[in-house]
């Protein structure tokens, strides 16, 4: 009797604390944000898909085809294909696929690459209506973006120069709404040899 | 030789900073029954069951792990069966534990379990008639 | 003029008249009660809650009666088709007709009978047979489990609602709705809440009342007939569109109509408890502050399971509501004779 | 097993088949249990399991050990790094690679943020089963700070792939270091307001204490580990039995009840909580200075022939990799000895008997990840 009477002191004791410490909760300022009204900062070592870092004095890929990335990869996801130019020491980039559908955003690629000349892009929003539109044709949306870039001429005097297209993967994100995301290049689907 | 460990199994020290692994007992297909017995009266808890298949030398391997709750003491019971006519009496009976196990490599190596109570695919579909670990399977 | 009033205010167009102001009421108050449980949810946990449609959502309840309306009512394959089409029905019916009897103000009543509730406990139980009913001719175990599981709550919470009930009618001394609040007329020390000169366990009798009513109404943390974790919706699994809709807006309607009985029997319904404002304003503020709270404890507490809610109203809500009707029953025998 | 189901003949009454999932809001994932019922009293739960089986052990067995490793994270995703920490341990052993004591400290740092994370899901989702909704909100707000630590680090939120074999991805920076030590600090009372919103909360008491009774020796003959044998009386934690990494330098308890009801399991869990705080606060405070990465890890990674074990203790208990290697650049054989299958592998027997809402809450208590029991 004595322990039943003592239970339902405590028992309603904790249910007034339970309803006690909710109420307390309901005044406070709520935790959410508010996608896509407002976002989050991505950080900086954020992986996303990947993608061709240009070389600012070139203006071209920094990529030389070294296939390292392609052989990294656990996916079998990447096509990369290049070919010597007249007169280049080095081979040049001419075909970088990426098949996102198979894609698990592991990073070993990027790791695998000794110079740099991949990174990890800062596109999150990914959506399409079809397959074919996450064959990612890396290498032509590069070309576009140096375009839309104007197609820096080799700068002697851009030692310090920030990069135009993209934001270095170390810089803060763009604030949300100055920055709506460019529509997505269209692309054929590649032909990748995947087994 | 441990004093924890049934002293009519030939268990073997092994390297455990090397193989993280403490005793290591090679038994005949016919006594891993006798041996889990053993290892279940001395206190141990079964840890996994693992099928491996030595495909060039025709044979499967049953690497039973156990452990004990209280110490560090991993011990593994391993046999080999062959591989033709991979079939082996089940330890279900002494653990429980083992039922689901036994299930598992059942369906990636085809391996039957003698008196097992229930032999349908574990994880694989139910109507799965494929072993996805043995070497020579094809996708 | 007046003549005309004086028909429309008068048998039966009265009661018509009521209804139909309360079935648009309990409408209008459903939906808006969906998303102020949404909205509360949202902020006990954090949260805006719906943002999107409206400003603050507001029109979120819009929204949603037009995708219950416009999705079709199937008719699960073996179903009691006549069952499963009235049970929907069945619950709501009693919870308006109760509402008809509730005098929100001192005027503002659909009918003024003097056993007012007596009607609305008579037919507060209908409710549980139409879920049973509902979950039964569905066809699905989780349905039926959900059934059986109705039933035996309402063995756990009826008899002490009915005892905390009897109490109260022995307080007052009557069972007309508005006489009980008129005789709780003058500032809040006046509630049957705190009466404590004729029933010394007053507010205990308020919590079990309020303990029974969440139960009746199967909210949380009673709500194990639409356990959603266990029976995916219980009794409603198989409804779609209005016929889902129907039981959601019943639940609703239940506890509004719970919290204006609380409010009629505990907190001095339509009297003012500081003389300014009317009626009707305090009725209501009461009322809702009651609703709130039944949110508040559904976005606190887990789930009982039914032999707790079995336990507690046997060996606590019973023993207790019994004792305060027997202490009543002295007090009143003592003091007023 | 099915000798002792009792039949519609024996006792008279009949029972009927009550399918809980693939698609179910208790099992958490695409677990289908098929119970037997009589009433609502269960009188046999089988788990029927393979629906997400993605058949990761052949993966293994077609790829690097490096290639592999992402693959890890995603067996229990809910404690990956745990989980990428035995694949590593594994292969470091064997390739006899040490890694330098910052990159210890820091696995250990992060596999204990990951714990909790684990288990602050674990305790929402679980509450949800007992049909309290807001617990999972206030869990998933404080789950999201580690997150936030975690993808600041590792660039991922979810599936880390953190560890490498011979150290680590990267270096923490030190907004990890401040950020980690701030959430620290916010996470006790968080724990305290946890303990008396919904440990002490007498429905929930009511809901846990004495129900799904595990004995030790049943934990023992289904190789349940982790806050399940420690819910049950025993002391096992790989952590504290068999030292691996760093944890041998850290001062901590392996919190144990004896009860072996769904409450001692559930205790066990949130006094975890409490002691991988104090393990995150000891490597802050002691984080060695130096490289991450062990030096001269082979480009082409091939272990010499043989079989490697590493066991680790995982969210949900002792997760186990034994690798069997033939000399290769791939390995032979990859085993994944997963704590929740064997967790799991037990309800069959501890059911039996309860009724549907306290099995449920029985089932939430060993807490599984489907994906992990699937592989």
């Amino acid at each position: 009797m004595k322990n039943g009477l003592k239970e339902i002191f405590t028992g309603f004791n904790s249910l007034v604390t339970g309803m006690r410490i909710t109420i307390g909760q309901f005044f406070k300022p709520s935790v959410t944000t508010q996608y896509p009204h407002e976002t989050l900062p991505i950080p900086a070592r954020f992986r996303g898909h990947i993608e061709l870092v240009l070389d600012p004095e070139t203006g071209k890929a920094k990529c030389y085809a070294c296939k390292l990335c392609e052989r990294a990869c656990p996916s079998d996801c990447i096509l990369v294909d290049g070919a010597k130019l007249e007169g280049a020491k080095k081979k040049s980039v001419t075909e970088y696929r990426l098949d996102f559908t198979k894609c698990s955003l592991c990073g070993s690629c990027v790791e695998a690459c000794r110079d740099g000349a991949i990174r990890f892009s800062r596109d999150y929003n990914l959506a399409g209506f079809s397959k074919e539109e996450f064959i990612m044709d890396l290498f032509a949306k590069l070309e576009a973006e140096a375009q839309a870039a104007g197609a820096p001429p080799a700068a002697p005097d851009a030692p310090g120069k920030p990069e135009p297209a993209a934001p270095a993967p170390t810089q803060p994100p763009p604030p949300a709404a100055a920055a709506p995301k460019p529509e997505p290049p269209k692309m054929e689907p590649a032909k990748v040899d995947a087994p | 030789m441990n004093p924890n460990l049934p002293p009519s199994i030939p268990f073997q020290p092994v390297d455990y900073a090397a193989k993280g692994c403490h005793f290591e007992a090679v038994v005949a297909a016919d006594k891993v029954v006798e041996a889990a017995a053993l290892l279940d009266g001395a206190g141990f808890a079964l840890d996994t069951i693992t099928g491996v298949d030595w495909m060039a030398a025709g044979q499967m391997e049953l690497i039973y792990d156990f452990f004990r709750l209280e110490k560090a003491l991993r011990v593994a019971v391993r046999t080999r069966i062959p591989r033709d006519n991979p079939e082996i009496a089940t330890i279900s009976g002494v653990y429980p534990g083992a039922n689901w196990h036994e299930r598992e490599t059942h369906d990636f190596f085809g391996i039957r379990f003698a008196g097992h109570p229930d032999l349908t695919p574990f994880l694989l579909p139910e109507d799965a008639t494929y072993h996805p670990l043995r070497k020579d399977f094809v996708a | 003029m007046t003549n005309l009033l004086h028909i429309l205010l008068a048998e039966p167009f009265r009661l018509a008249l009521a209804l139909l102001l309360i079935m648009s009421f309990v409408g209008v108050n459903a939906a808006y009660l969906v998303w102020v449980e949404r909205k509360g949810a949202g902020r006990f946990q954090r949260r805006p809650g719906p943002t999107e449609v409206g400003y603050a959502g507001l029109l979120q309840p819009v929204v949603d009666a037009f995708k219950l309306l416009s999705k079709q009512l199937i008719l699960p394959t073996g179903v009691d088709a006549t069952l499963f089409r009235a049970a929907p029905l069945l619950v709501m019916a009693p919870a308006l007709i109760g509402l008809a009897v509730v005098p929100f103000s001192e005027k503002l009543l659909g009918r003024d009978i003097n056993v007012g509730l007596l009607l609305i406990f008579a037919l507060g139980s209908i409710n549980v047979m139409a879920i049973m009913l509902g979950g039964w001719s569905s066809r699905n175990k989780y349905a039926i489990i959900s059934a059986a599981r109705v039933v035996s709550q309402n063995v756990a919470y009826e008899i002490p609602t009915l005892l905390v009930v009897i109490t109260m009618i022995m307080v007052t001394g009557s069972m007309d709705l508005n006489e009980i609040v008129r005789q709780q007329a003058g500032g809040f020390w006046r509630w049957n809440l705190f009466r404590w000169d004729v029933n010394p366990l007053a507010p205990a009798t308020f919590l079990i009342f309020y303990i029974c009513m969440l139960a009746e109404t199967n909210r949380a943390p009673f709500d194990m007939a639409e356990a959603e974790s266990e029976l995916v919706a219980g009794a409603y699994t198989e409804y779609s569109g209005m016929g889902f809709g129907v039981f959601f807006m019943a639940e609703y309607t239940n506890i509004l109509l719970g919290c204006s009985v609380a409010t009629v029997l505990f907190l001095g319904g339509w009297q003012s408890p500081v003389g300014i404002l009317p009626g009707l304003f305090w009725f209501l503020a009461k009322m809702y502050f009651l609703i709130f709270s039944v949110i508040w404890v559904r976005w606190t507490f887990p789930r009982t399971q039914f032999y707790g809610l079995l336990n507690l109203s046997w060996k606590i809500l019973i023993p207790v509501s019994l004792l305060t009707l027997i202490l009543t029953g002295a007090m009143l025998k003592i003091f007023s004779v | 097993m099915s000798t002792t189901e009792a039949s519609p003949a024996e006792t008279g009454r009949e029972t009927f088949v009550l399918n809980l999932g693939p698609q179910h809001p208790a099992t958490h994932g695409v677990l289908r249990v098929k119970m037997t019922m009589d009433g609502e009293y269960v009188v046999r739960a089988e788990p029927v399991c393979g629906y997400i089986h993605r058949m990761q052990e052949k993966m293994g067995e077609n790829r690097t050990y490096a290639q592999f490793l992402p693959n890890t994270s995603r067996i229990d995703y809910l404690s990956a790094l745990t989980y990428t920490h035995a694949f590593v341990g594994a292969v470091e052993r064997a390739a006899k690679l040490q890694v330098p004591p910052r990159g210890e400290y820091i696995r250990v740092i992060t596999s204990e943020l990951n714990r909790i994370s684990s288990h602050l899901v674990w305790w929402g989702a679980f509450l949800l089963d007992l049909g309290g909704f807001t617990p999972l909100l206030y869990a998933f707000d404080d789950r999201e700070k580690i997150l936030d630590l975690l993808e600041g680090i590792t660039g991922s939120r979810l599936t880390y792939s953190y560890f490498r074999i011979g150290g680590l991805y990267n270096d923490v920076d030190e907004a990890f270091i401040k950020g980690t030590r701030e959430f620290v600090a916010q996470m006790r009372p968080r724990l305290k307001m946890y303990r008396s919103l919904v440990t002490e909360n007498i429905i929930l008491r009511k809901r846990l204490i004495g129900i799904g009774p595990v004995s030790a020796e049943m934990c023992r003959k289904y190789g349940a580990t982790g806050p399940v044998i420690r819910g049950s009386g025993v002391g096992y934690d790989v952590r504290k039995i068999e030292p691996y990494s760093a944890y041998a330098e850290f001062d901590f308890v392996a919190p144990t009840f004896a009860e072996g009801d769904s409450m001692a399991r559930y205790l066990v869990r949130m006094e975890e909580m409490a002691q991988s705080l104090r393990i995150i606060e000891q490597g802050l405070d002691k984080l060695p200075a130096g490289p991450v990465m062990a030096e001269k890890v082979p480009r082409v990674l091939k272990l010499p022939a043989g079989d490697y074990c590493y066991a680790v203790e995982a969210a949900r208990g002792r997760f186990a990799v034994r690798i069997v290697s033939d000399g290769k650049e791939i390995p032979y054989r990859v085993k994944l000895r997963s704590p929740s299958l064997s967790n799991l592998s037990l309800f069959e027997e501890a059911s039996r008997g309860m009724l549907l809402p306290d099995a449920l809450a029985l089932m939430g208590s060993l807490d599984l990840v489907i994906p992990d029991i699937d592989r």
